[in-house]
């Protein structure tokens, strides 16, 4: 069996360190014998040895699409790796409304909507909403928590307002739509708008969606950051978490 | 495929048909007194601009938006804004976009104009919008000729968006899709344009998600696709979205730049951009007696109540909506022909035998509106990252709608979970679809379905639950099924939503300009 | 899928099917006197390997190809290798594997050995190869029971091969794709193995396009798959290849280390590896009575005359080869269930309509052999560096499969046309053939074929060609056929070839262990 | 409209010079955080610039897979591309049987094989057989051509052997089994051979298969190569061009 030294990784094609990849991509040139070459010089001057093209297809117009297997050199340190995670332990529904209803001893009080243009709701719904997804019960069901959904392309100023009114414990923000980064865009207006108000430590700031990760909410200036696959349970346990170490403070 | 689609393999009771159509009938006559007796802004801005006004201030804001604001000032709009430019002309004896400019810098008002003969108002107003609905008509013919003496293609129609925010990079896309063998182009909106209550103005080059829809993006698209059609012997159709807060605006707009199809329910707006229902009843009405007008087939949404609600389980709320649609439809005198219903193939692939259930679906709505170019939507809500099971998935779509005779086939992207399309996604499921459907031509004349079968129960039981859900909304009416969140399981109110202030109750004296497009689309 | 299987959907003549039959039994039985009456080198080779003999001289060469070598040079052959053995061991009270060790180091000599009562060497040699085929017995009631405790995937059985070259690589990919689902493991030859007139010995790690066929790789999969399998509950079937000039010893190598299905073709060695054609109707008897025996599912490579032929223009072919690869299967006594017919959907996608011939050709092969394991072939020829477009057609391909209750069913993979699959191609063909089949599964009791459609026409067209193939076959012989380049368009003489100077004529005194097999399969 | 600037090409995703390209590969790491961070990283490692793992999957035994989208920031001068090239004209059948009947005055013999352990002679039938490809048809259709075909698995010996019997003036080579480069070793074998028989300038030596090509050729010290999408009047134009060049020299 090949033994797999894991400070020097490399692809995997169908032999160990090989390096084989895929890749396509379109040349904005004429489709011909000179597009394929300057599509195999580009995998060269990619670093990659050995590109082969296997296909080129004219796509019209001057432009040519390309599939291309090709070897790489690179290796990456995988011992190396550690990727930042969230600290807290993730709870159950009953755990948490117990843990609200005994150390908390009053109601979470949680925001949340898809701001500015971004009306993909779906997502803050999955987490918010009564019938949650995927089997697992949105923060609306939660007895010890107020959850309030105020849906899709609400501006930062509204929500911010809504925030105020309800005493919100957190702010959930989603957004999916990603095109030349409007959601950055949109999640740096909120933060901003906050610290403005000098108000970025009064609320929990999560931030989620396809596009979301813990690393990247962290790096705008977000508490925390949620992705695919996340449900009601996870934001709720780590607002809970955050929301009891201030009680404590 | 040829319309009227002629199996029947689903064996659908016939009267469970003819009574859903006649509920979805009494429906939308219990709201029509409404829709007749109001009008909006956004109408009213429409006819504006049937009038011929266009353009901005130096400010950016459209002229017709300045109008309203000065028509509402001097509660003029009650009457119609066809009224007061009809009087203002016969009295300034100006042409309205000469008037509209003069109003937009203050140097004129249509406050205390002189009144005229009722006729004579009449007659200046049809007078006035005759070039216009002119233009209207011969785009509409152009339509036609061109599409007789180049030549179609074949359907179902190979339907693929272009997204990329700049419009010169969307004809770059666009020509190069038609090359690959697209029938039909749509430029989609930039996020967030629905809820503007304008539309912007000149060819634009920042989007996100979509590019703004603008009457210039519309003829520049227009004439990109045009030139390539000449070129490859076939019409090229194209598409835009007449939604939102200014849905009748954007159907003169479109009417004028012959567009072929146009994104345009009747609830859409209310269910998914939370707009005022009441205004988007009256919008829609008035939009889509412009696209009946000019030719134009109308694509529903009703595919979009699949993206929230369970695609088995509210199978029977996409049918009972494209019964709703097709009477709204009717109301504005747009012929079935003309009627691009919309359905989706939206099963989680996890559920076994998923596949069945579509073909019963997709069967079900085919058999249902025989003559009508139905739009069937891709998988996206199971799309993943995996852009290769992506592609099987949209194989599977391809599949099935050759096997059901569809009429407007969006392709679906390997790529949907990711990003609007790059020009080599189109590429790829352009040639993915032109394989299958070469492939399969004829498969449909192929194959029977097994009487009492998984697929015709399914399809039976779909019709049935769509009946029953007619009823229910025929007992409580339109309104209040939309607050009951029956549709897409989002739940508005009567009063909330955006732009109910833009809507307004006509008063006696209101001119309608509806009955021009009687007399012309007759 | 369960087999028989019971549908009757295109309307075939049964008495086309039933006269067919006839046909190819009689073009198998002009053949079987002279199948009867010869053997080969490699056969002779296999019954010294029953016998318990194994292992390489120190140079490598094996000992089985040493000691026909040493019975050749004393005329030794004619009589079978079983009767010298039986002989020797009575004579020198040694056993075989000893004795073959000695033979190689020149310690000893067969020649002038004593004679014996007839029915002591028959009984001796019995003896001898008891142990072997016990552990063949042995090895197939493992099988059954393994598949009936850890259980069986589902029919249409994934199948997916490994081709690394090296075994252990190769046992890598194979538990990587067993964990993704698949049901059959078939491990690819080294380029150019199928024309060494060898087994190569041991673990190998060197191999092109393949990885060579030894008793160790076989067994070193064997125990990975085992592992894997228990894990997931799920038995995993093993194949490799049983062809070429040593087909009837690694049908030996593969009873014994439990292989379940083996490519093991009638004709194939004589049309795609231009191998001598008595040499090979010989060998295949021989190698399928061990087949048989064991309780292998051999697969035949009709598929192939596609990759030279036009798959439409020769579909006929390959049922009538199908229809003899049976008779040869039934004269080696295997059973309808271990006879996994091949076929392939190998029809240019250029084509109108290619689908509903493909459909139309699967479903007959389907409908005339209900009780075999048929195995269905991808797309190859057609295949191009577009791995998208790949992606696409082995989609439909799958969709073929399950529309038509296909057996085994060999997973295309998208790179088919640049490489020996990756292990992500495997991963992605895999998860494209799961989701299609969970989401088709039942599909194929849904619907019917039109009757007198282009489906049933064409699936009854070809039957009525491959009866007329069959005529002419048995009218001009086996032999002259494929002379004439009947299968695949290439054409053979009797006398050309690889492998002719190892078939012999048997003496009067050949003891013929085929005999063997008879007591025990029965 | 985008004016493109050929001096500098980038990868085209939905925007010029966007340099967007997809990737999809294996790593030998198990499923994880850490291995999507891994794929992350070897493509930062690899030159590209925002790189977006779009899907990690689980491939078991401690293997992933990823797909990627990534920019690019390789550009390459098209305008100084140049590709080597046949110089020769491109005749039909009709042509080149009169142009062999009138200035070479006696038949073209070629020899044809693919050889070693390579069996597929799907690409050598298709330039030689009668039947062709296509609709082209092979050199043995034509009538001023000797054309004779070797068939499969032919040793190099072997084909040395019947070139040198039948006065051969091109020998054919096929190879279409490229795994570990086999191609290159058998092709190159064939060179070789002879060499050491003092034989190279003796014959046109032309080599093609799917992975062939004329750059390729030459470097292996062959007069030319075909790959995909060649017929029998490519070859045999190219075969009658160089013997008419010899006569004349
Ligand atoms: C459904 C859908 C729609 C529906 C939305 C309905 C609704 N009420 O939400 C409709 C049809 C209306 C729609 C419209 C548009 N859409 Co859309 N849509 C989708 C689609 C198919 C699925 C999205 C979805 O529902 N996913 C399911 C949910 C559950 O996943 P999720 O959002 O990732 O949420 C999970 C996590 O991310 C996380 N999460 C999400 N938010 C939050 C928030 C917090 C606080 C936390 C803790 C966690 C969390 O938890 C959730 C559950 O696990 C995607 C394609 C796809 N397959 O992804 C395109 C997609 C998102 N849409 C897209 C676009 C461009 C649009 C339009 C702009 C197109 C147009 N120009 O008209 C419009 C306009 C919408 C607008 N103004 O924003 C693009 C975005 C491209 C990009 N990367 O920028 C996509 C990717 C499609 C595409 N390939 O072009 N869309
Ligand atoms: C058909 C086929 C077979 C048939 C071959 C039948 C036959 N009589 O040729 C059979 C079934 C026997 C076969 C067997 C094997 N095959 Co095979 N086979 C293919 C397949 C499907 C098509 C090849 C083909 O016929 N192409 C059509 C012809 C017309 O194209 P072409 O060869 O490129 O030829 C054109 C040009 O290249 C050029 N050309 C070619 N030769 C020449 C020569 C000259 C002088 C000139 C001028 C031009 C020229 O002109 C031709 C016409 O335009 C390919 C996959 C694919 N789709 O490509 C796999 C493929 C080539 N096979 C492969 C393998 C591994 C094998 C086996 C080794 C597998 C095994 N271990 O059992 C065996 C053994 C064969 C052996 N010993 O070589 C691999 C090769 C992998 C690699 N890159 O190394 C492939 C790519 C499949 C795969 N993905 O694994 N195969
Ligand atoms: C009927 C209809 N209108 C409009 C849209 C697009 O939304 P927007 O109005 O925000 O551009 C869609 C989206 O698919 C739709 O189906
Ligand atoms: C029946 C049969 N035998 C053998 C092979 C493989 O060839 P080889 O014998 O060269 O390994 C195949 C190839 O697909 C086949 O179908």
């Amino acid at each position: 069996m090949p033994t797999i030294d894991y400070r020097q990784i490399r692809p995997y094609g169908d032999t160990l360190d090989d390096g084989i990849i895929q890749l396509s991509f379109t040349l904005p040139v004429p489709f011909g014998e000179e597009a394929q070459e300057a599509a195999r010089r580009w995998a060269l001057q990619s670093g990659f040895w050995d590109p082969k093209v296997v296909v080129a297809l004219d796509l019209g117009e001057g432009f040519t699409f390309f599939v291309l297997y090709a070897c790489s050199t690179v290796c990456i340190d995988f011992t190396s790796i550690e990727v930042p995670k969230l600290s807290h332990e993730r709870l159950e529904k009953s755990e948490i409304d117990l843990l609200i209803r005994t150390l908390l001893g009053r109601k979470l009080v949680i925001v949340g909507a898809c701001i500015e243009s971004d009306a993909h709701t779906v997502g803050i719904d999955a987490i918010m909403n009564m019938k949650g997804y995927n089997g697992h019960k949105g923060l609306e069901s939660y007895h010890e928590i107020d959850a309030i959904n105020l849906g899709s392309q609400v501006s930062c100023e509204e929500l911010l307002t809504k925030a105020h009114e309800v005493l919100a414990d957190a702010i959930l923000i989603s957004q999916v739509v990603t095109q030349k980064s409007l959601h950055l865009q949109n999640l740096t207006r909120m933060v901003e708008l906050l610290e403005l108000e000098g108000l970025r430590d009064r609320f929990l700031l999560v931030a989620g969606g396809p596009r979301i990760n813990y690393e990247l909410a962290k790096e705008l200036g977000y508490d925390a950051g949620f992705g695919p696959g996340t449900y009601a349970e996870d934001v709720a346990s780590f607002v809970l978490d955050r929301v009891l170490a201030r009680c404590v403070k | 495929m040829t319309r009227p689609y002629p199996h029947n393999k689903l064996h659908l009771a016939l009267d469970h048909i003819a009574l859903a159509r006649t509920l979805a009938k009494d429906i939308v006559d219990q709201i029509t007194p409404f829709i007749l007796s109001h009008s909006t802004v956004s109408v009213e801005r429409s006819i504006l601009r049937l009038l011929g006004i266009q353009g901005v201030d130096p400010e950016g804001i459209p002229l017709p938006n300045i109008i309203i604001d000065h028509l509402k000032e001097h509660h003029l709009l009650e009457e119609g804004a066809a009224r007061s430019f009809a009087k203002a002309c016969l009295h300034f004896k100006l042409d309205p976009q000469t008037l509209a400019g003069q109003l937009a810098c203050r140097e004129r008002s249509f406050e205390d104009l002189p009144d005229f003969p009722e006729e004579q108002i009449v007659d200046k107003a049809i007078t006035l919008t005759q070039p216009l609905l002119e233009q209207i008509s011969n785009q509409r013919q152009s339509r036609e000729h061109c599409l007789s003496s180049l030549g179609d293609g074949s359907e179902p129609y190979l339907y693929v968006i272009v997204a990329t925010g700049n419009i010169y990079e969307d004809v770059l896309q666009a020509k190069v899709a038609a090359r690959q063998g697209a029938d039909i182009i749509a430029v989609i909106r930039s996020t967030g344009q629905s809820l503007l209550d304008y539309v912007p103005y000149g060819p634009t080059t920042e989007g996100f998600g979509g590019t703004f829809a603008t009457q210039e993006n519309f003829r520049i698209m227009r004439e990109a696709l045009d030139e390539v059609g000449q070129e490859l012997g076939r019409y090229i159709r194209l598409t835009n979205y007449c939604s939102g807060l200014c849905m009748p605006e954007i159907a003169v707009m479109g009417a004028l730049e012959r567009l072929d199809v146009m994104l345009n329910d009747s609830m859409y707006g209310i269910i998914f951009r939370d707009i005022n229902m009441q205004r988007t009843f009256i919008d829609q009405y008035f939009s889509r007696l412009i696209n009946g007008f000019a030719g134009i087939i109308i694509n529903t949404g009703e595919d979009n109540y699949l993206t929230t609600s369970d695609a088995l389980e509210a199978a029977h709320t996409v049918l009972a909506s494209n019964f709703l649609n097709e009477q709204f439809a009717f109301l504005s005198r747009i012929p079935e022909e003309q009627q691009g219903l919309g359905h989706a193939m939206e099963i989680n692939p996890d559920v076994p035998n998923a596949f069945l259930y579509e073909i019963a679906q997709a069967q079900l709505i085919r058999e249902i509106f025989p003559r009508s170019p139905i739009k069937y939507m891709p998988p996206t809500k199971f799309m993943t990252g995996d852009i290769f099971r992506g592609h099987v998935q949209d194989t599977l779509f391809n599949v099935a709608s050759i096997m059901t005779g569809q009429s407007i086939h969006l392709l679906g992207m390997l790529t949907e979970a990711l990003h609007t399309p790059l020009m080599q996604d189109r590429f790829l499921s352009l040639e993915s679809a032109k394989l299958v459907f070469k492939s399969l031509r004829h498969l449909q004349e192929e194959i029977r379905f097994t009487t009492e079968g998984v697929i015709q129960q399914h399809a039976q039981t779909t019709l049935q639950k769509a009946v029953g859900m007619l009823e229910e909304i025929q007992k409580i009416g339109l309104f209040k099924a939309l607050e009951q969140g029956m549709f897409a399981e989002i739940s508005r109110k009567p009063t909330g939503g955006r732009g109910l202030d833009g809507v307004f109750a006509k008063s006696s004296k209101y001119l309608n300009p509806s009955a021009w497009f009687d007399v012309r689309s007759s």
